[in-house]
């Protein structure tokens, strides 16, 4: 029995209709990116057919009702994640947008030559990348915290890893194992050290109940895409003195106060961090997700997966002996996202056969190439979970991946 | 003329946008030059502000810059209430008129039912300044009205 | 007779049905962001009803459309600017982002304290405000080609302001002014002098047929928002081999090739460039307008505009001897935004009574400060057109105009 | 299983995939070594090169790296090809693969009638390189096709 009704969620998300070689679509990808509920698209259009144009500086009642709107999908997501305030959320394009923020801002105007920046082997390229970048152009360190056999954060010697660090760069959930990482005791870890914490919560905010302040986050990176919003949005949360000192990243049009030959002076927070255009319609799409996962409740949303998950794993491993999973078995430490190899069998190769029972799983390298090579394997397959995920669709994967070893059976 | 329209443009209003007071400027120092800005739309306001220092009083206000009618006629009702008011009382009058402004502003995002801000305004006299609280319907244009109100408020703070 | 069946026109665009303070809306803020037809909602909504899945690693057909859907966006987008290869095109959020990207990779990467960013008068704040970021950060000089009496460019000292140039970085059309600036010369001129060109296409490409070989460019900048398309989107266009010198603006996942512990290599053009998850049905949506301006033409679409302007000069200065308008009165060498001040009456009073009258004007700066501090105004009003505009609603502004001055006669 | 499937995966891809040819490494110098890697699923390959200078021919080839069962097919079948071919043989057949992949890529995205495609398929002798042609209908995969035969490629290329 499952905490949310899903025969009536499904009804609410028109992609999950879609037939595929025949057969009804096993949508196992959300973790890549989610698919979008009718309110959703709803909203986006009923901005576009009658309350469009271009926010914050016009002064008639459509632009106001665009501002609005707009404004109000900031606040939702502010509140979302327990921001205390709306005014430090800053719309980006993606998670990765606002983890390259944070390095082209406050990296360029905090860390020198030497400076420690400590990441781990789990992170995503979004979170690796970035650093790695500054590694190159201003010498500062990178760090890596180790992930431990069992598929979890090695944390045997985080203080030593955490001597003269200045920042924690980590995730908040791996989108590779599932493996969901404690902040707050890694937080208080850090800030021990006066280093700050940078979480990518890409992969839970979408899953789990989320409180920045509860966590003692500095800054909070996210994407619309992977919780039932559009794409083209992603936000940065940080806390307001951060950002208040912080120089701006890009420039032009909003972020400023004034603009003279000689230079310029910067808007108030947020709009300091955001240049030009933002993705309008984009922000009331993500406010029409969040109300939809609100009025679920995350609470619901975390139950159903943990159950679904833990129906997965045990199918998975009691069917096929040769199915090697890299993740945690325990399904209270970890997200719906289950990576496989299985036999010999390429994960592109399973993904093909399993496209033929409509059976959708990612395959390759996560975007985790750091951590695939800790693992030794080149790539794996990924099927992961979200609302409206069922026992049955696992079923079906099942079916799929039987008939994927018949197939490639030496 | 829709009703709408004349919520905002009240007589006073209008009033103050075409004479409008303590237009000027004053020697600095002894008086103090605050600069605002409207991201928005472009205004400046500069505000003069003459301080005595022995009894904390506002003796002297003088308004320079330009705006539409909302900015204008704000920041010239602004200079009069405030002239010849304790420091403390202007404050109390800041706090006062944002309140007015933002009631509106923060029920459309849904974050306050206006309680706090409720408090702010019990037993402030705003007088003509009510005339001001049409502009709450017109969200683009709480800016207008706030501009010298906050330049005001950063004036009082750079003091010395 | 205008050369486009307007009122069919009009029937494909859902938000001009709008009422607005009991009267049909009367869009003239096109400059700001355009308003959809039909066709782009439904682009962008049958991919989120069928179609969806994050792109370019899904071995699984919804993620195979997903992703040819997406690049046949960008194919579409690169023609319609007549560029040679669409992997010259890069996906950012807005035309501001394309500018910063050019001013933080290829900027920081060839420019030295003393080098020289040429810009205008009239440029955009994202025109100028990424340069002056640089200018204090790395001393580069910023020099300025200032604007005629008649709302031109003053090329007056061109050769001089070009003498040790790297960069002319300059607006293909005001969007205050409405001027057109002819680019094959300026880019003739700037590359004699050994300096690259960047254009800022924002308010050009969606009025007139473009052709980035043609003006020789180098780098050209613009947004889907003002030709039709989605907001969350827009396009850096550049040549290949610079885009292949450039180091790596944003780090992420899609713009790598490899990731190891030490280090990172990046991909092919053109996604080494973006980074992280797209925005994907943007793309798709920006390629259903351009199938919508083509099917127009982009010839048909310029003459019709040409008229319009025309036709509201005139009216506007028949009617009002005392408005003063800022910009060229040779349509031949403007588009169809026409800003203007009335008597004393401040552009925000004016828009507010004009949007009693449904009429929808851009009143304050424009994000052009350098340029309002040089016609000596803090704000106009900003009346512009598109395809969607007739001469019935320009007489519908002069009404509204009228009443605007009986309102604030002192 | 869907004949759809089966057009990806000939009797002769699955043959290679099981019983890769020419596996192993060759030592450098006299050989050349090329990496190359497929940015999309973390696949890579290792391509060994023994050119004869005096012939201008490919005398070895060894190939290290995995894979999914269309690039290690494809990086098998791309080894047994040209083995003993001259380097413009070689180049020929690069290009004749290529074209053979892409035709429909480039159809897909609206850009070319394959006309330029087809002239360097011309006069080529594909054998049973032809059997990778299912791989067109899964775009995809033609990454995973095309891998080794551009690490041979730029292998080639970077030949002294
Ligand atoms: C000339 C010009 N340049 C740049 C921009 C910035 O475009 P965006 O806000 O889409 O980044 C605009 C739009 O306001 C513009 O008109
Ligand atoms: C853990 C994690 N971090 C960062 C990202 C990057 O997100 P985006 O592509 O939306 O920038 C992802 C998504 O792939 C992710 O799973």
């Amino acid at each position: 029995m499952s905490s949310l009704d899903v025969e009536r969620i499904r009804g609410d998300f028109p992609a999950l209709q879609r037939v595929v070689n025949g057969r009804p679509v096993v949508f196992l990808d959300s973790a890549a990116s989610a698919q979008k509920p009718e309110s959703v698209l709803r909203a986006m259009d009923d901005i576009y057919r009658g309350s469009y144009a271009n926010v914050h500086r016009g002064v008639y009642q459509m632009a106001e009702e665009a501002t609005a709107a707009f404004e109000n999908g900031r606040a939702k997501v502010a509140s979302f994640i327990g921001a205390p305030s709306r005014d430090e959320l800053i719309f980006v394009r993606n998670a990765t947008e606002a983890i390259n923020l944070v390095a082209y801002s406050w990296g360029r105007a905090n860390l020198r030559a030497g400076d420690v920046v400590v990441v781990s082997h789990m992170e995503h390229h979004a979170n690796v990348v970035p650093w790695q970048m500054l590694a190159a152009e201003r010498g500062i360190e990178l760090r890596w915290l180790p992930v431990t056999d069992d598929f979890r954060l090695d944390l045997t010697n985080l203080e030593a890893t955490l001597d003269g660090a200045r920042l924690l760069a980590i995730t908040a959930m791996s989108n590779v194992l599932g493996t969901i990482n404690d902040i707050r005791p890694l937080a208080d870890a850090a800030h021990a050290h006066d280093a700050l914490v940078l979480v990518d919560a890409c992969q839970y905010v979408p899953h789990l109940r989320t409180d920045v302040a509860a966590w003692d986050a500095d800054f909070v990176a996210f994407s619309a895409h992977k919780m039932l919003g559009p794409s083209g949005i992603g936000a940065l949360w940080a806390r307001r003195e951060l950002l208040e000192a912080m120089p701006p990243f890009l420039g032009g049009g909003e972020m400023i106060r004034d603009v003279r030959l000689d230079g310029f002076t910067t808007n108030d927070l947020p709009w300091k961090f955001e240049a030009g255009t933002p993705a309008i319609v984009e922000a009331v799409g993500w406010g029409a997700a969040i109300d939809y996962l609100e009025a679920l409740g995350m609470d619901a949303v975390r139950d159903h997966e943990e159950r679904l998950t833990r129906y997965a794993l045990d199918a998975l491993t009691d069917r096929f002996p040769q199915i090697n999973i890299y993740g945690p078995q325990d399904v209270s430490v970890r997200g719906g996202a289950i990576s496989f190899l299985f036999d010999d069998i390429h994960a592109h190769d399973i993904s093909q056969v399993l496209d033929q029972h409509a059976v959708c799983v990612r395959a390759g390298h996560h975007c985790a190439k750091p951590l695939m090579r800790q693992l030794g394997v080149p790539a794996t397959s990924r099927a992961s979970f979200y609302i409206y995920n069922t026992e049955a669709e696992v079923d079906a994967l099942v079916v799929a991946l039987a008939e994927a070893e018949t197939f490639f059976k030496v | 003329m829709s009703s709408n329209l004349e919520d905002l443009y009240r007589e006073v209003i209008l009033d103050h946008y075409r004479s409008p007071r303590n237009r000027g400027e004053l020697e600095v120092p002894p008086a103090t030059k605050t600069d605002g800005f409207n991201p928005l739309c472009g205004d400046e306001v500069t505000v003069y502000l003459q301080v005595d220092p022995e009894t904390d009083t506002i003796v002297d206000i003088k308004i320079q810059g330009q705006g539409c009618s909302i900015s204008q006629a704000s920041t010239s009702m602004m200079s009069a209430a405030v002239k010849g008011q304790s420091v403390d009382e202007a404050r109390k009058l800041i706090r006062a008129f944002k309140a007015l402004m933002s009631i509106h502003e923060h029920k459309l995002e849904g974050e306050s039912d206006g309680s706090d801000l409720a408090s702010d305004l019990e037993g402030v006299r705003l007088g003509d300044l009510e005339a001001l609280q049409g502009v709450v319907k017109f969200p683009v244009r709480i800016k207008c009205a706030t501009l010298s109100w906050n330049t005001l408020a950063q004036g009082l703070d750079e003091r010395g």
